[in-house]
């Protein structure tokens, strides 16, 4: 039965990526490149290669985070579009505690700019929150503005008071070096992949284990349900939104404190650490297990990505075009339910579903 | 012209491509279909209209080719969430993801930092003067010198309107979205209805990217669209998909835009947190709205859709 | 010749057989019923019968010719109608523009002579049609109202119209009566006779037998996805069949010693509450009661007179907008259900599938909600997994719930079963005073029995107990007291050993006592 | 050959990592990989192209991939002079490999001595470019009657169009330094003239909603504006084609790009990335790179690397009334570049960390700065 069952989810994501990657190949063979050394500098760089692969993990970090972010809201039925802005503005006012605090050791910096990054997402996360909680007010709408809005301001701010006036760009200061985590074992790999990880255990153990989770699951089912058997639905909404605003500032921070060291206008990348977040959340169904696995699978990509456009002639967006396809093919899990071939196993399956 | 009548003009200019975009996307939010792919879409009829109009000199061939692209990407986003059964978002954000990476791609291939179609479309030819309006004052600076689509968009709230609610298939399409047992249990083809509900977004999001690129400014830039698709699925949110209300919501998000880029201009530094109006204006009038609904009952907690 | 036959029909859900070799034939023009527990899997055959379920094996005939059913659309295009538990119906709409929908009228345009068909809809022609059916029928609708408006019994009439508007002759019901008030029942039932004298065939499924004998021609036992019997109405009874579902006598469980003293210690008072559902509009006024210990206070009336409203303001669902509530002494009024909870009221709620179960979860979580705080089920916030399936095990064998799994969700138990689910949830918890709202809809006639005994049970712990029910035979038989209420007053306060049906009609219909003085003496049965 | 220390790999040649617009961007960028081209046809050098989004990442890679000369466009020299996260400076990491730098000088010491000697740092005076085009903005706005066809344009006359217009996708020292030398050209003019101009700027416009950015500029230019100055990529595009509709003037930067839209586009600031790739390659190639490593590289008006355009487009759109006028524009401009290659005129280069005073411009006012 479990070997079934995970056959058929390891079926579910192997045909859609091998079909994106199908696809892909043409496209790059139509412009006269080579897909299979592309493919395997990709995969081989990613992966396979040890600095690759502590790279994979280290781009890893904040995925996971604002995975999970996006997954406990999710999980909860809160559409929360916010993690996004949660973690710019995270990332923000940890760069500005980065750089203002001086004279601390590290352990005491990293802490305080570790809990700057979490107050101000939840913060952050609050507002949405407590429109919804007590308004009524529709969270995807809200957070979806609020993202915009954050932009917005941390331009302002950043071009404004926290402004680093001997950068030729908009950029803060830099933080000090008691505030950064350090490279590990010669790689891009610091502290923060650890941290990452750790919130990834606990919120794996609250998922399945705890109350807290429990009703997370029945407010997300059915939240009638759960307020008349005293869940206190508006209570957990807000608990949820702050722990997902603590995840997505955290996110930021250590982005932030391993990876960027300074605030800059393009800090969350493009999409964003959160528009990857909530694509990993959905990928991952809102399982941690799930979210933990698309954030490795989605940092090998952006690796990979990198790796390709030096050591091949392959255009970068060639890569954006295979992840858009490859997002696109996954979405649909059954695709494979419909082909003939897979028809024996999911009979087997359903046969074995009845028993179990 | 004066200031208000700039504000007013401006109102009207930022309003359009988003009130095509919130028509398109309604008819597949009155489906229970929530299409995060009109950003993609509307990038697509910029982009496509534009490469064509550049190829073929013909804004009307044009446009034609672009509501055929759009349509494409209709049908895939259709094929995947409906036929297939996909989970419909991840579907949306990947298409996203893939038109703009395509529009990027192209112009990369084809050494083109954007698509300037200056030499082909003269930007003020695409103005329409109504003669009524041109006598009045104010009126015929906010009302007159608007491109086609822009008055279509317009003339659509009251098209929408009718279709959704006064004939069969609008009838249809909200049931399916409102009860799909229900449709089934009568024969109603609730697949066929949803598809049809995503493509008549397709085209009129089409229409926006072609009045946003070619028609208004006869230039197609990457990003150029920036979040329109969601600013519009905001805006049907926020008024229930009704056509009439969520087209509100579409002009409200226009005319903050028009204020904070008019009263910038004389705001001095903090102008740059002008910007911030259209959002935050947003946010306050769903609080407003949501506090005064939430009081009229005494109903506590919360209940799935 | 039957005008419906199914012949071995087999229907399994994986391993688990709801249909067992079901050969049955209905006679046309006639009414069938079919009884059964609990879970013995009438819906599931119906559900074949209708196209929503594909046999497993076995045959359906219709005027002795094989059909396939792949769906309702099929169905009814074979001349079957089912009416459903779970209304089919689209609120937002009309009354008229549901029993049209899919067949709408269009505004025709004559072009160049011709007819052509416009894309608007008629909607004057489409009341029209409508209203013709709805006089045809005799029913009681005005084809304009929004379908969010009216009551349930309406409802069921559109969908009996949206089937007869299809021109089907035959009409399923699944449980028609279960939600109905005992006037809507009256009537539904002299529908059916009027039905039947237009050529209709119907099959009625219920667990009120009392209807059975009322309106069948003939009546088929199923027992665990089995035929065991099958009768001609005329030569069986009630107390027959009723051994024959249960496969052992089932009693009525009356309250025997009632006390209307009022002299026990009150353990829960309503003082003069009251709210209102838009501003302005009241829904409930002036609602003052006492519950003493060992007491079962009845709250009978129509539906629709503010019982819902009542129970949600008790329950911490619904805010009152005056009077107070006291529990034991202690304030309570406009608690949240958490602290209701906690402070020891056990909660039967009127809509299962909405406030007493959550049917995306297993057993073991609907069983725990509301007491997962408990040191029983969890420590320090983590759930004790061991301890949780230890006791739904218990629970599961205690009364007597029928699930093909125990890890299965609850989306998979009928409905008898799925409240039995809420009855061991609330009874285990042992609360000092117990709401329960309907807590017998749609359960069949064994576990009616065990529902009544437990709740007598509690009252003879000296706890008290609010029941609300439109059964009025179950309000009459276990409460102490019957409180009546009428547009969102308590009409009057009865002691239940003195009272009679007729006055408690009179009361429900909004006569209060001094006219009903009168009329008693006129009445009886 | 993954992982372990590469033995010395074979020299790769050249490699230029592109700055966020990306190659295409008909300027910055393009303009360098224009002068990669040119090393390839002259000197047959190999190179490559990168986008990164990981700027540090990328320059290792290459580095350790066997470039030797490697070009970086983007804004982002933490990792590459200081070292970040505890790790050394890659420039230290690759002693061998020479990096070039753009637009700023951050290899230098508190004492003012080189922190690395395999950096070089390349700066364009576009401050003074951009004070020929407020020279040249002023000369033509006051002459706009005479100088252009009434019936093609629409300018705003006397006081009311005494309005010059700028708009920076960001508020840096990498955007005002252009803004600030636009205003102190305007100014000179103006004080010659007499007149009093405003100079109402826009630092927010970013660089990609082109769309925004021609609303903004409508409404700059329906309240009087004549010539709009853009430094934000694409919205300069969005500028432009506003100009167009309006009949007005606007004025691109880096690239030439005055013939997108001739006879709407008053002249382009040039900043020729193209100069600087080509002179360093060849010394690279010619071993003389000990001329150039560890130094400031500074382009100044003389160098042709900056400037503003030769102004032919826009002199085509002259009108035959107005060509003696014209050439005596031309002739200010000219007078007045030499005047700054001599140091007679000093303009203030905020990239350079020069302070700015607004407050000593006598004849612009900047109200919103
Ligand atoms: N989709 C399903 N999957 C698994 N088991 C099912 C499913 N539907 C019904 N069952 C099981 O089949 C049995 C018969 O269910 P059915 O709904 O037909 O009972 P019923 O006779 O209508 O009961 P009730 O009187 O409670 O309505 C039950 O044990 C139920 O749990
Ligand atoms: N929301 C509800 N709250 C309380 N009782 C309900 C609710 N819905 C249904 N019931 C009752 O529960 C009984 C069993 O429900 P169940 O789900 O088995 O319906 P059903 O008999 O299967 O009907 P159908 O086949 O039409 O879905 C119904 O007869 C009805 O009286
Ligand atoms: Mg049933
Ligand atoms: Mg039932």
């Amino acid at each position: 039965m479990k070997t079934e069952k995970m056959m058929r989810s390891l079926l579910g994501i192997l045909i859609p990526v091998l079909s994106a990657f199908l696809l892909g190949a043409v496209l790059i063979l139509a412009i006269g490149e080579d897909p299979i050394t592309t493919y395997r500098i990709m995969i081989e760089k990613s992966l396979f290669d040890p600095e690759g692969i502590l790279k994979t993990l280290h781009l890893a970090s904040p995925l996971i985070l604002t995975g999970l972010a996006i997954a406990i809201t999710f999980k909860a039925n809160i559409f929360n579009m916010g993690v996004e802005g949660g973690a710019v503005l995270g990332g923000f006012f940890t760069g500005v505690a980065g750089f203002s605090l001086t004279g601390l050791s590290p352990i005491v910096h990293v802490t305080i700019c570790l809990i700057v990054g979490m107050v101000t997402g939840m913060i952050y996360a609050l507002v949405p929150a407590i429109l919804k909680a007590y308004f009524k007010v529709d969270e995807m709408v809200v957070t979806l503005m609020l993202n915009y809005a954050v932009v917005v301001l941390v331009k302002y701010l950043s071009q404004g008071v926290f402004r680093d006036p001997a950068s030729g760009y908009v950029a803060t200061y830099a933080i000090s070096d008691t505030a950064m985590f350090n490279k590990m074992f010669g790689s891009n790999l610091t502290m923060f992949f650890f941290i990452s990880i750790t919130v990834f255990v606990i919120l794996y153990v609250v998922f399945k284990k705890t109350k807290l989770g429990y009703e997370i699951t029945a407010i997300g089912k059915n939240p009638e349900f759960a307020e008349a058997m005293g869940m206190k639905v508006s209570t957990n909404i807000i608990r949820i939104m702050l722990i997902s605003g603590a995840l997505s500032g955290l996110a930021g921070a250590g982005y932030l404190m391993s990876e960027k060291y300074r605030f800059t206008l393009d800090f969350s990348g493009n999409p964003g650490l959160g528009w990857d977040g909530m694509l990993i959340a959905l990928l991952g169904s809102h399982n941690p297990v799930g979210v933990l696995i698309a954030s490795v699978f989605y940092a090998a990509l952006k690796t990979g990505s990198e790796y390709i456009g030096i050591y091949t002639n392959v255009p970068k967006d060639i890569v954006a075009i295979i992840q858009g396809i490859l997002i696109l093919f996954l979405s649909a899990k059954f695709i494979f339910e419909r082909l003939k071939i897979a028809g024996k196993i999911k009979s087997e399956a359903v046969k074995e579903g009845g028993k179990a | 012209m004066n200031l208000l009548g700039n504000i007013l003009y401006d109102t009207i200019y930022h309003s359009t491509p988003i009130i095509l975009a919130v028509l398109g996307g309604l008819f597949a939010y009155k489906a229970n279909v929530l299409n995060i792919g009109l950003e993609g879409m509307i990038v697509m009829g910029a982009f496509s209209s534009s490469l064509s109009i550049l190829l073929f000199g013909n804004f009307y061939l044009g446009m034609i080719i672009a509501v055929a692209c759009t349509l494409i990407v209709g049908l895939i986003f259709s094929l995947f969430s409906i036929t297939l059964k996909s989970n419909f978002i991840i579907t949306g954000f990947g298409l996203n993801i893939l038109v703009a990476a395509i529009g990027t791609f192209t112009l990369k291939f084809m050494k083109l930092s954007n698509i300037n179609l200056s030499q082909i479309i003269n930007v003020n030819d695409m103005k329409v003067a109504i003669p009524v309006v041109d006598g009045i004052p104010i009126l015929s600076s906010i009302l007159s010198n608007h491109t086609i689509i822009t008055y279509v968009a317009f003339l659509l709230i009251a098209v929408v309107y009718v279709v959704l609610y006064k004939t069969r298939f609008g009838i249809h399409l909200r049931v399916v979205g409102e009860n799909e047992e229900a449709a089934k249990s009568v024969g109603l083809k609730s697949d066929m209805l949803k598809y049809s509900s995503i493509l008549i977004g397709a085209v009129l999001c089409a229409l926006a990217g072609i009045n946003l690129s070619a028609e208004r400014m006869a230039l197609y830039t990457d990003n150029m669209v920036a979040g329109r698709g969601f600013i519009a699925i905001a805006a049907i949110y926020c008024g229930k998909a009704h056509p009439v209300k969520s087209s509100i919501y579409a002009i409200l998000f226009g005319l903050a835009r028009s204020l904070a880029i008019n009263l910038g201009l004389y705001a001095g530094p903090i102008s740059g947190l002008f910007d911030m109006i259209p959002y935050i204006m947003i946010v306050l009038v769903l609080l407003f709205v949501s506090s005064m609904e939430s009081k009229k009952t005494r109903l506590r907690g919360f209940r799935n859709a | 010749m039957y005008k419906i036959e199914t012949v071995n029909l087999v229907k399994k859900f994986g391993e688990f057989t709801a249909n067992d070799n079901i050969s049955i034939g209905i006679r046309k023009g006639e009414i069938t019923a079919i009884v059964g527990e609990n879970g013995a899997g009438k819906t599931t055959l119906m559900n074949m019968l209708y196209g929503l379920l594909q046999p497993t094996s076995g045959k359906i005939l219709i005027d002795d010719k094989e059909v396939q059913l792949k769906s309702p659309v099929d169905a009814i295009a074979n001349g079957i109608g089912m009416v459903h538990q779970h209304f089919k119906l689209v609120p937002s709409l009309t009354v008229y523009e549901n029993i049209m929908l899919g067949t709408e009228i269009t505004k025709d345009v004559s072009f160049g002579g011709k007819k052509l068909k416009s894309l608007f809809v008629d909607n004057a022609k489409e009341k029209e049609e409508v209203r013709k059916i709805i006089d045809y029928y005799k029913f009681d609708l005005n084809p304009e109202d929004k379908v969010e408006n009216i009551s349930i019994g309406a409802k069921q009439r559109i969908e009996i119209l949206k089937m007869l508007y299809r021109n089907v002759d035959i009409l399923i019901f699944d449980e028609p009566t279960a939600v109905l008030t005992p006037q809507e029942v009256d009537e539904l039932l002299e529908s059916f006779r009027e039905l039947k004298k237009q050529g209709k065939t119907i099959i009625l499924i219920t667990h009120k037998l009392r209807e059975v004998m009322e309106v069948s021609d003939s009546v088929i036992v199923i027992k665990q996805g089995k035929i065991i019997g099958a009768k001609e109405t005329k030569d069986t009874n009630a107390y027959e069949i009723a051994t024959m579902m249960v496969g052992r006598q089932v009693v009525e469980n009356v309250n025997l010693n009632r006390n209307a003293s009022g002299k026990a210690k009150v353990i829960y008072e309503l003082r003069n509450i009251g709210t209102e559902s838009q501003p302005g509009k009241k829904c409930l006024q002036n609602i003052s009661l006492k519950i003493h210990e060992g007491e079962i206070l009845g709250i009978a009336g129509v539906e629709g007179n503010g019982q819902s409203e009542l129970v949600k303001v008790i329950t911490g669902l619904m805010e009152s907008t005056e009077g107070q509530i006291f529990l034991d002494g202690h304030e309570v009024t406009n608690l949240w259900p958490k602290e209701i909870r906690k402070s020891g009221i056990g909660i039967i709620p009127e809509d299962r599938y909405a406030q007493g179960l959550c049917v995306d979860m297993t057993l073991d979580d609907n069983f725990i909600a509301g007491h997962h705080d408990n040191t029983e089920y969890s420590n320090r916030g983590f759930l004790k997994f061991k301890e949780i399936e230890k006791i739904s095990t218990s629970l599961i064998d205690k009364y007597d719930i029928r699930i093909s799994e125990r890890t299965a969700n609850v989306s998979s138990l009928s409905g008898g079963n799925a409240q039995k689910i809420i009855i061991a949830r609330e009874f285990e918890s042992n609360p000092s005073l117990l709401i329960a709202s309907q807590p017998t809809r749609g359960v069949d006639i064994g576990s009616i029995e065990f529902i009544h005994s437990k709740i007598l049970e509690l009252r003879q712990r000296n706890k008290g107990i609010l029941l609300i029910s439109s059964e009025l035979s179950e309000i009459m038989n276990l409460s102490d007291r019957i409180a009546v209420m009428y547009k969102g007053h308590i009409i009057g306060v009865v002691d239940a050993n003195k009272t009679t049906a007729t006055e408690l009609g009179l009361l429900m219909a909004g006569i209060t006592r001094n006219v009903a003085d009168v009329l008693e003496d006129k009445d009886e049965n | 050959a993954c992982g372990t220390k590469a033995p010395e790999t074979k020299d790769m040649g050249v490699a230029l990592i592109t700055s966020a617009a990306g190659p295409n961007d008909n300027g910055y960028n393009a303009s360098a990989i224009k002068g990669l081209e040119k090393v390839k046809k002259d000197l047959g050098l190999e190179y490559r192209v990168v986008e990164s989004s990981d700027v540090p990442g990328s320059l290792a890679e290459l580095a350790k991939a066997g470039y030797k000369l490697i070009f970086s466009l983007e804004y982002n020299f933490d990792a590459l002079i200081n070292g970040v996260g505890g790790g050394k400076p890659i420039a230290e990491q690759y002693p061998d490999t020479t990096f070039v730098i753009f637009n700023d000088n951050p290899n230098v010491k508190a004492d003012g001595s080189v922190k690395h000697k395999n950096v070089i740092s390349v700066l364009f005076d576009v401050h003074q470019s951009s004070f020929l085009a407020g020279a040249l903005s002023v000369l033509v706005n006051e002459n706009a009657a005479t100088l252009f066809d009434s019936t093609k344009y629409s300018f705003t006359s006397g006081d009311e169009g005494r309005k010059l217009g700028f708009f920076g996708g960001t508020k840096s020292n990498g955007i005002t330094v252009f803004g600030y030398g636009y205003a102190e050209g305007a100014n000179y003019e103006a004080a010659k003239l007499g007149v009093k101009y405003s100079y109402i700027s826009d630092y927010n416009v970013g660089f990609s909603d082109s769309a925004a950015g021609a609303t903004k500029a409508n409404t700059y230019y329906s309240d009087g504006v004549n010539i709009i100055y853009s430094v934000a990529g694409a919205v300069g595009d969005g500028v432009t084609s506003k100009a167009k509709e309006v009949k007005k003037l606007a004025i691109e930067v880096d690239a030439n790009k005055d013939a997108n839209l001739p006879g709407y586009i008053l002249t382009s600031v040039l900043k020729n990335t193209e100069v600087p790739v080509y002179t360093i390659s060849e010394k690279y190639k010619t071993g003389k790179m000990a001329d150039v490593t560890g130094k400031v590289i500074s382009y100044d008006l003389g160098s042709k690397a900056t400037g503003i355009t030769d102004l032919a487009t826009i002199e085509a759109a002259v009108q035959a009334s107005g060509k003696a006028k014209w050439e005596e524009i031309k002739k200010e401009i000219t007078d007045v570049a030499a005047k700054i290659a001599a140091g007679t005129i000093k303009v203030t280069n905020a990239q350079a960390g020069e302070s700015f005073d607004k407050a000593k411009l006598t004849n612009v006012m900047m109200p919103n700065d």
